[in-house]
């Protein structure tokens, strides 16, 4: 990715994914690449963007230099709309107030389910993650975008535990399932932009990053993609959102 | 798995009922020490922890607790961060019922929480976010369950045989049922309350009102002790009534090196000389932690010393500034 | 009742259930006699008795000549120890923080049920009363002290409409219908105080009131009475009771 | 019956979640007239009414829907009061579903909601007053039910056949499901309000966060809009998020002849005079009422004046009391 703009992968997931969100729309996000790319969205083009967090806030506004180091801290709070219980700001994803849900991933398979509890044996794992936090609900019940690094290890055909569900097994598993609302909307990587089809809810490519091939994306993905006959070339990150998204986080926290 | 259904086995309605009317729940003074509420924990018990992640830790509670060497503690929390660490490093609980474990974002997995789930030593039971909100919740209200739509199809649910799965007998939707969660205590930090109980919390509320409810015993650490005059001047901002509290612990930045809303913000520099070592080596690491912060301080303020004077000044600067502008 | 403190049945009745409570204890009341009487028993007895009321309060202290025209007035507020929404209050009876249940009736029965819905068929009711309130949730969850005035038309066999749950038809019933917690502790009339009997849960006479005799009890119940062999006669109202009663309630309102 | 088992029948999950998706939650300014904001309730809607008895009822939003003249409107409310009397006796709703309708305690039945009821002009659904706010709940959660305790036994639940008992899958304890409630609309009454929606409601809350939740449009009345920024500084006094509003209005003194916590308390010599008069003559004393007070004045200001402006003041001096010692 060496575009007009040099940038690194980070910066590349942040800038691209602040694209995906319209102004006035209801973002519950994560700390880290989602609120980054939120608050950008909200900086550049979307002032009317309501940020929600988990820890039970309404309405962030995220200071530049201030980003909170979680999603349960006083920092998420500043200048706010409303402060609320955890819980309750989770039910009104489920009451459906919410338009997008914005977070990272560890592990994704062709289906867009996102395992973030543990590697090998859930009885008895060889690595145990963190676990959930709020993506499970989430990802249950709001239209999604992730954000996450793209390696062949971390893009699986079948993800080892599905701690936050896409589309299960495709089609209409998800709905069966009893989640008939929300599901995978778009990933977003270093290598390119997918969305998932309409019928197998497989992951498709609908856009490749500047200067990244096909065979690039294939390399390091761990499934067969669907490629749609129309696959555009996204616009490299502009000096301005750069420079907004780098005085946002000024010690490089979250942008590498 | 059967230790574990049986730890979020829901309490029949009347083992409740004779659970609170055993409290004596009468308006009266009810200020300990720190080592009086540590001992009312009783070796074995399940404890729900209020705050989440890094904020509103009962911090000075956990450390009595883990000064009283402890024993088989089964604790339950919204998300958990470096005090599950220390909860399972310590040898004081076996079990952590949570959606989340790691010290915080910004630092990754947890090295101690690995060393332990997946050594077998300990075990770490995983539930949506949600789905802990709604079991403290129903906990609370006196109900054994409530609704929710998430956690269906997916892993975590088939690793959770407490919960169960309906038909919603109005609509015909798959639904699932969780259930409730009474811990046998709860901890629960708060920026004031006064001498009987009455709780008043500033900023993010996260799951302690539920809990508080739901516990049947409910320890309560706080900044400050203030009169019931202060409380009855501003009774919106009262959150956890005095019946529902067992124990009033007056602990000065108690949940440092956290934070605790409007007060002091997490010491950061402590945190991250903490996770250097214990994910460098999560046993060795953990012991001379522990030995130096835990058993070593013969006080509360001791400990607060070895965080360190700058530390303490700093992060009070930026917790106070939420309110300044 | 010619007793050396002439009262009216209504002070009679806000001074005996008074009687019934204890310092401490935390008490979900109604407005009218219920917060009068808890009220004075908090003036004379019981400075830690904590008084609830539906509308959302914990801990009221009600100022003379103050009292609230209901439970959900700003009056109910004034120096309480916290507010909180009228379900959470109502669901604390239900976690079963709430000793007692205190509240008026229009019409009981012999097992304690009460009726303030309806006088005749309920699809097509001769007279529609105001219906529960929290009446039904109160008389579900707690021990309850009803007080009310004893008539021959409001002491009935049976009651048009279980509109609050007593011991319904007797013996386990309560019980067996998915009430195994609370129940009538007490009911305070102008002429008895009366319990119900632990196997037919039927109301018992405790106490006759000063100058009160069995048959004038009886004349004005509609259901044959249990009586146990040791009747007390209770104690009239003393000068500081009344005293203290009025001036509560400077303008009569509750106390006729 | 058949009716209202229709007039309570949940709505399944993806209706109520296209509902939400149709409304534009944008961050906008939504302040429109008291005639505009009735332009928004429907003939034969269900109407969820915020406050409770003679407590921050949206009065002036009702005022302008008898004034609009709308029809067969089925409404819900915590505790009902001479709002109820109103809308049975202006005609524009024929089926009121609360825990307790009256005027108020000191004035015993109310003959209209007598003359309406028992003259089979109009329905009162009678739900227990935990039950009423559960549904409200309910409907604000995305669940369709919740589970309670009460209600159980009586003839209260006899005629309520849209509740279902049943036999907890935990405990195997009998529990009532009380079905979610998500009226069409709901008029809530405010203390202030943003131009957005971002509600501040001081003191008793009643069920107004759970209703403004679980309508599938808010109307909000407000004794004043305030700037964002004022929202802002204290956010944790914010009840309703702007995205659940769609119309926004400042009414002063709204909720008179009622009160509003911490403005004014109720007006008790209009109150004494109104149910005086209706309560003498249900249908005439209704109708006269009704002329004088609702159809006559040109404006809301002409409403209050016709209340008078000694009563006011004097309201308006207890309302304030509240904080002054």
């Amino acid at each position: 990715m060496t575009e007009a703009q040099p940038c690194t992968a980070a910066e590349m997931l942040a800038v691209l994914s602040a694209r995906e969100l319209r102004d006035g729309q209801v973002v519950f996000a994560g700390v880290g690449i989602p609120l980054l790319a939120a608050t950008l969205a909200q900086r550049l083009r979307c002032p009317g963007l309501t940020i929600l967090f988990e820890g039970g806030v309404i309405g962030a506004f995220v200071e530049p230099g201030k980003l909170p180091p979680s999603t349960n801290d006083q920092r998420c709070t500043k200048r706010a709309n409303m402060v609320l219980g955890s819980a309750d700001v989770l039910l009104l994803l489920q009451r459906g107030y919410v338009d997008v849900g914005f977070m990272g991933g560890a592990q994704i398979d062709q289906y867009g389910n996102l395992n973030s509890s543990c590697i090998g044996d859930p009885a008895n794992p060889k690595i145990r993650l963190p676990g959930t936090g709020g993506g499970n609900d989430i990802s249950s019940l709001a239209n999604m975008i992730v954000a996450m690094k793209h390696e062949k290890r971390r893009f699986v055909e079948n993800v080892d535990f599905i701690t936050s569900p896409g589309f299960l097994r495709g089609g209409t598993t998800r709905a069966e399932a009893g989640l008939p609302a929300g599901g995978m909307y778009r990933v977003i990587t270093e290598l390119a932009v997918f969305s998932f089809d309409d019928e197998a809810r497989r992951m498709k490519i609908l856009a490749l990053n500047p200067g990244v091939t096909r065979e690039e994306v294939e390399d390091n993905t761990g499934f067969a993609l669907v490629f749609d006959d129309t696959i555009t070339v996204t616009e490299p990150p502009t000096a301005q959102e750069l420079a907004t998204l780098r005085m946002l986080d000024p010690e490089r926290l979250f942008i590498g | 798995m059967e230790m574990s259904v049986a730890g979020s086995s829901v309490q029949p309605y009347m083992r409740l009922r004779e659970a609170v009317s055993r409290r004596d729940r009468s308006l009266r003074e009810k200020v300990v020490s720190l080592e009086h509420a540590a001992s009312l924990v009783a070796d074995g018990a399940t404890v729900g922890i209020g705050g989440s992640t890094m904020s509103r830790t009962p911090m000075a509670m956990i450390w009595q607790l883990i000064r009283a060497r402890k024993k088989m503690l089964s604790c339950s929390r919204s998300i958990v961060s470096t005090d599950g660490d220390l909860l399972f490093g310590s040898g004081i609980a076996d079990h952590i019922v949570t959606s989340w474990f790691a010290q915080g974002i910004l630092w990754g997995l947890s090295k101690v929480m690995r060393h332990h789930v997946e050594g077998g030593l300990a075990r770490f039971e995983e539930w949506s976010h949600m789905a802990i909100g709604m079991r403290f919740r129903a906990g609370g209200m006196g109900v054994p369950f409530l609704p929710i739509r998430s956690m269906l199809g997916s892993d975590v649910l088939r690793m959770r045989p407490e919960a169960k799965q309906i038909e919603c007998p109005f609509t015909g939707e798959k639904l699932l049922l969780v259930p409730a969660l009474n811990p046998d205590v709860a901890l629960i930090h708060v920026q004031r309350c006064d001498a009987y109980g009455n709780a008043q919390m500033d900023g993010l509320q996260f799951m302690d009102i539920d809990l508080a409810l739901a516990a049947n015993r409910v320890i309560l650490t706080t900044e400050q002790i203030v009169s019931n005059d202060r409380i009855r001047r501003t009774p919106d901002q009262t959150k956890i009534p005095f019946f529902c509290v067992d124990a009033v612990v007056e602990v000065p930045y108690g949940s440092a090196p956290h934070e605790c809303y409007g007060l002091y913000e997490p010491m950061m520099k402590h945190m991250e000389a903490y996770v250097a070592q214990v994910n460098k080596d999560p046993v060795g690491g953990m012991r001379a932690y522990l030995d130096r912060h835990f058993y070593g301080p013969a006080s509360w303020a001791e400990y607060l010393s070895l965080i360190g004077m700058e530390e303490l000044l700093e992060a009070s600067r930026r917790g106070r500034s939420i309110y300044h502008d």
